[in-house]
């Protein structure tokens, strides 16, 4: 079991001609994704990845004639909103958002459109998700992860590559590893993160990587505290970030008085969750 | 991307937001001729991209011309939080009979924007929200919908605005919001000052614009002040690296924004102090990554580089080329080099590197531990 | 019984210090119905109705200070959105917009809006609604009806009146009478009318006033043949209307081939429903 | 509000909808003058508000000025389905090769915007709806969103557009949707062509304007063409009257749309033909029934009118009081007036008449067959 995608999943990657688009959707495949359509305007009607896989003009039209139940989006950001609406509009139940630098404006539409839809977003903005040796549905490279029974979740992409592989080093698998974005403004959180995991009967314990800037820590100690039976391990990165400078991550950034690397340490301790210092010591604590 | 007191006024201006008469100057002595234009008490403004400009000297008062031409010669030369000042802005004084705040963000938590109105002007709103947060209004702004008059009326009755400014307010308001949707990340009047001859004033304003926009507005981009920002930054700007510059001695060149952050965390908890942070990005060329060291190369704090890749897109192989140009380019410099390489293609690129007899580090924590001991050694 | 509103109704006005505003509520008040709060903007503090009802500068102090639960719009056009949608804001479950003239664009929103909302809207360019005996919120005159147990449900104004007039001629009484409005983009059409006096325990019959234009009475023939037990008397005005005009009501216009009389005759016909073919006809079909 | 097609072309040309070249004329020198300019064959179209004007002859084409001229000449004297000729817009001639359809209008049933392309251009959307349902394709669209360009492309498939026009296509579709929501209620092109020459090409375009949302719109106010309507509808609206001509010969004075029209039906049933429909609104003063009176007398095919009114908000005194005002006006008429009060003071209303020796009917049918019988008389 695994949360989001697993075998079932029929992905859909809407920017599949795209450079990236196509670059990743071989790896995907390669890692054994099931990859039934692509979808890029105007291109609708040719085929990629050795011509196995069609490409439509639009969403439903993919989606009608695939069944696509998931798709990844790899499309530049000023599509990326007519993309993600197009995809919300067609009822798909998995949106992986993967762009990066959608302007925030365009993400708090988003947001309200997605009030009244059943599709979830993760991202933008992420790395993308995988459940080791069923799916993988982004850019997160495939080797890195083995299966087993520890979901991640995370806001970043190469430090949750750097715990993945340090799990691995020590032969500790994951159930289903999630990069929710890194953006300020984003489809799904942690908290909706980890009430997945905690009813997922293959997860036993969750690992959480964080960052300064937001609430959504602060959130999901609150949650850890009233909802979760499960044990959750956590890494917050950013003590060092100097105020009001945005690290990288539109999201990444000490506005004002919250957010800080500490306060979020603080809050995950009195949860009772462990706090890893460094990301590799994040194996020990499992 | 912050814009300045007098950039930000300017957009007030075309939103037909009251601004006190003024003008932006880079000399003193067309900042008399302002003032003798404006005919009156002036105030001289420092035009700096940093809070605490008052405290630090930043906002004084100047009776006549020759007063203002004193005042913004002395402020010319000052720095305000390590901020020099290169621009001022005069204006009028306005009689100021009480100070409003009003500004409209983005709630994070709620994914909203959201319209924040205080009868505490003047000061930090964050203070102020400390201080008496029951005389603070926030109300979420549904971005389909856009900010609606019953809104801004039920914000009018907690700031007790006196009904004869009710039609003004309404309009400014609805003005922030138009700024605020064409992308404004934050869009603030502090204060907003009820004034005996003029009514409603945007005495100050403050405005953040969304860089991830800057595309559908053009226009806005050319409001950067390169002037402002640190050299380096601008510098990294240029090859779209993400750069933010710190106090410490040890160069840090990373690719992803959470990573890059950990490495930096690691230096300091292991002892050593951070000249930067450092996000190459996703599958950077060999001329990025020689770009970057570049950067971290010219700066005279940089005693020591870590070098953190985890190959995903990013092929290690490429980043070791981009090492080997940049040491090829800047054979002189004997800066110690730490280079750790993970994931796709990490021993080509140790490969690649062997040539150079650089530091290698397999673990994180080795990275760190080598670079610190190699800038202290540096140091001595 | 009755539907919508009763004896409990607490009544905001908004609007009430206009010309309209004033009048209405008067005659409201002086019908017996619990006005307990008016909204005009900048007239927050002011009394009105014999220093009696307190005025509030928004809907939702209104609402904190006196528990309103319904609320009649009288502003003008131009006002309404705000009005109308502020109401929805401030979650007041009941809103009869008697306003006529508001743009189609501006109920399109409101419409969008409501989806997301437990808000009841009724109208606009509706005469409201009266429960004899108990309560009325709009301007229907109170004289012309009597407590009985016909619901009456109408897209028009004087037509309904004439309706009330001729049943009370005849003693028959009447639970709720609503009248939806004649504009295109209404709040709550018959179907939801239907329902509701289906549900009354104290309607016993229902009699429906339709018009030329839209399908809300097509809608209705089928939802009457599926779903309705009561049985309906429906009279359908503007037989003799030409295509393409508009017939006074924004709503009340034969686009192309949709929205005659005679196609909504037959259908209410094909339904079960006895057809009224004067309006004065109606009590002896009840 | 329906405008006239070189007023929608206009509006199209602001939103850089392509259109064919041309100008309207108001006579038949200036038709020759355009066609001489356009320098090759020209389309001559009459400019009327009515549908069914290619079939009566008001579109052809003129190889020459000297044709164009004739044309234009003959067609200022037709009549169009009851509509006079006085205007003539004379556009290129554009080569067609294929005809589409694209609209923006409202969804009642849904309460939506809809837009709706068909590749079936150049015929009434209803006659192509029945004839080839599939080939339509309505896409629903959230106002408060906006159209998409998702579902532009959606559209763009359903009709087989080939690829090279979709980004016209896109910019097309994205103007109308502009023109749309501020405040049209319909716009249409019918046919767009494709062109050899030319690409996309909006041939003729319709548009109505929501007339509730002309206070925010003034310069759309002016649009009205008034020589295009019906003189005694231009009448009524001066006074805030909704009046629509009818054929018959009873004239009818209502309060209230609903009531009107039952009015006009329950004449009709008994015989008799309505004359108009007419709606003095709610409330209507002495003054406005008067006008409205006024209006009816004005009208030849008159030859009885009836007066009912169900007193709300209306006073029946009022009313009254404007029947005589009319009468004594118009004392020279001798058109019979059967009125019917009811509700708010009828029955001081009744009193007021009473000098009038009019006839009055207590009942809805009594007061439509007296009125219906004292048009016959005077028939006779």
């Amino acid at each position: 079991m695994s949360i989001l995608i697993n075998k079932e999943t029929r992905l859909l990657v809407q920017g599949i001609t795209g450079k990236e688009g196509l670059y990743h959707s071989e790896l995907m495949r390669a890692y054994g994704t099931n990859i039934v359509a692509g979808v890029t305007p105007s291109k609708g009607g040719e085929w990629v990845l050795d011509e196995k896989i069609p490409v439509f003009d639009t969403v439903q039209t993919a989606m009608e004639v695939t069944e696509a139940n998931a798709s990844v989006i790899l499309v530049p950001a000023k599509f990326a909103f007519d993309s993600i609406y197009e995809a919300i509009d067609a009822h798909i139940p998995l949106i992986i958002c993967i762009t990066e630098g959608i302007p925030a404006m365009d993400m708090l539409k988003i947001k309200t459109i997605l009030k009244t839809s059943e599709t979830i977003l993760i991202g933008p903005n992420s790395p993308g998700v995988i459940t080791p040796g069923e799916c993988k549905a982004g850019i997160i490279p495939g080797a890195i992860a083995i299966p087993g029974t520890v979901g991640v979740v995370s806001r970043s992409g190469t430090l949750t590559y750097e715990v993945l592989y340090a799990m691995k080093g020590k032969k500790i698998g994951v159930s289903t590893c999630v990069g929710i974005g890194g953006d300020a403004i984003i489809g799904t959180g942690f908290i909706d993160m980890l009430s997945m995991f905690e009813q997922d009967p293959d997860t036993e314990k969750i690992v959480l990587i964080g960052e300064i800037g937001g609430k959504d820590e602060e959130l999901a100690a609150d949650y850890i505290t009233t909802e979760m039976t499960k044990p959750v391990i956590a890494y917050i990165a950013g003590l060092t970030a100097p105020k009001g400078k945005r690290m990288g991550h539109a999201g990444a950034i000490i506005e004002g008085r919250a957010g800080s690397a500490l306060q979020k340490i603080e809050l995950f301790r009195k949860a009772g969750v462990k706090v890893a210092e460094y990301p590799e010591d994040i194996p020990a604590l499992l | 991307m912050k814009i300045q007191e007098y950039q930000a006024k300017h957009i007030f201006q075309k939103y037909e937001i009251p601004i006190p008469r003024g003008q932006v100057a880079l000399n003193a002595s067309f900042v008399r001729q302002i003032a003798e234009d404006l005919g009156d008490k002036v105030v001289v403004k420092a035009q700096v991209l940093v809070g605490g400009r008052g405290k630090a000297g930043g906002i004084r008062l100047a009776d006549d011309p020759d007063e203002a031409e004193d005042i913004a010669t002395e402020m010319m030369g000052m720095e305000i939080n390590g901020f020099p000042v290169h621009k001022v802005l005069v204006e009028e004084a306005v009689d100021i009979k009480k100070e409003l705040y009003l500004s409209i963000g983005t709630d994070r938590t709620n994914a909203s924007p959201v319209i924040i109105a205080s009868e505490y002007g003047g000061i930090d709103i964050e203070d102020a929200a400390e201080e008496a947060p029951e005389k603070i209004t926030r109300i979420l702004i549904d971005p389909l919908i856009g900010l609606c008059d019953f809104q801004i009326r039920r914000l009018a009755v907690s700031i007790d605005l006196p009904r004869k400014h009710w039609k003004k307010f309404t309009q400014i308001a609805n003005a922030l919001w138009q700024i605020y949707k064409n992308d404004a990340s934050l869009v603030e009047i502090n204060p907003l000052v009820i004034s005996e001859q003029n009514g409603l004033v945007a005495l100050d304003g403050k405005m953040t614009i969304d860089d991830n926009a800057l595309f559908r507005h053009p226009e806005l981009a050319d409001l950067r002040d390169l002037d402002m920002e640190n050299s380096f930054e601008v510098e990294a700007q240029k090859y779209g690296i993400t750069y933010v510059h710190m106090t410490g001695n040890i160069g840090c060149l990373v690719n992803g924004a959470g990573l890059a952050m950990a490495t930096m965390d690691i230096l300091k908890l292991k002892g050593g102090e951070p000249a930067n942070f450092l996000d190459i990005g996703g599958g950077a060329s060999a001329e990025k990554v020689s770009s970057a060291l570049h950067i971290l190369f010219s700066d005279p704090q940089v005693k020591a580089v870590l070098v953190n890749i985890f190959g995903g897109i990013t092929r290690c192989d490429e980043i070791a080329r981009g090492i080997t140009m940049a040491l090829s380019e800047h054979n002189h410099i004997k800066i110690p080099l730490v280079v750790r390489l993970i994931g796709t293609n990490a021993e080509e690129g140790y490969k690649i590197l062997e040539k150079q007899n650089l530091p290698v580090a397999h673990t994180f924590s080795e990275a760190a531990e080598k670079a610190i001991s190699l800038s202290g050694v540096k140091k001595k």
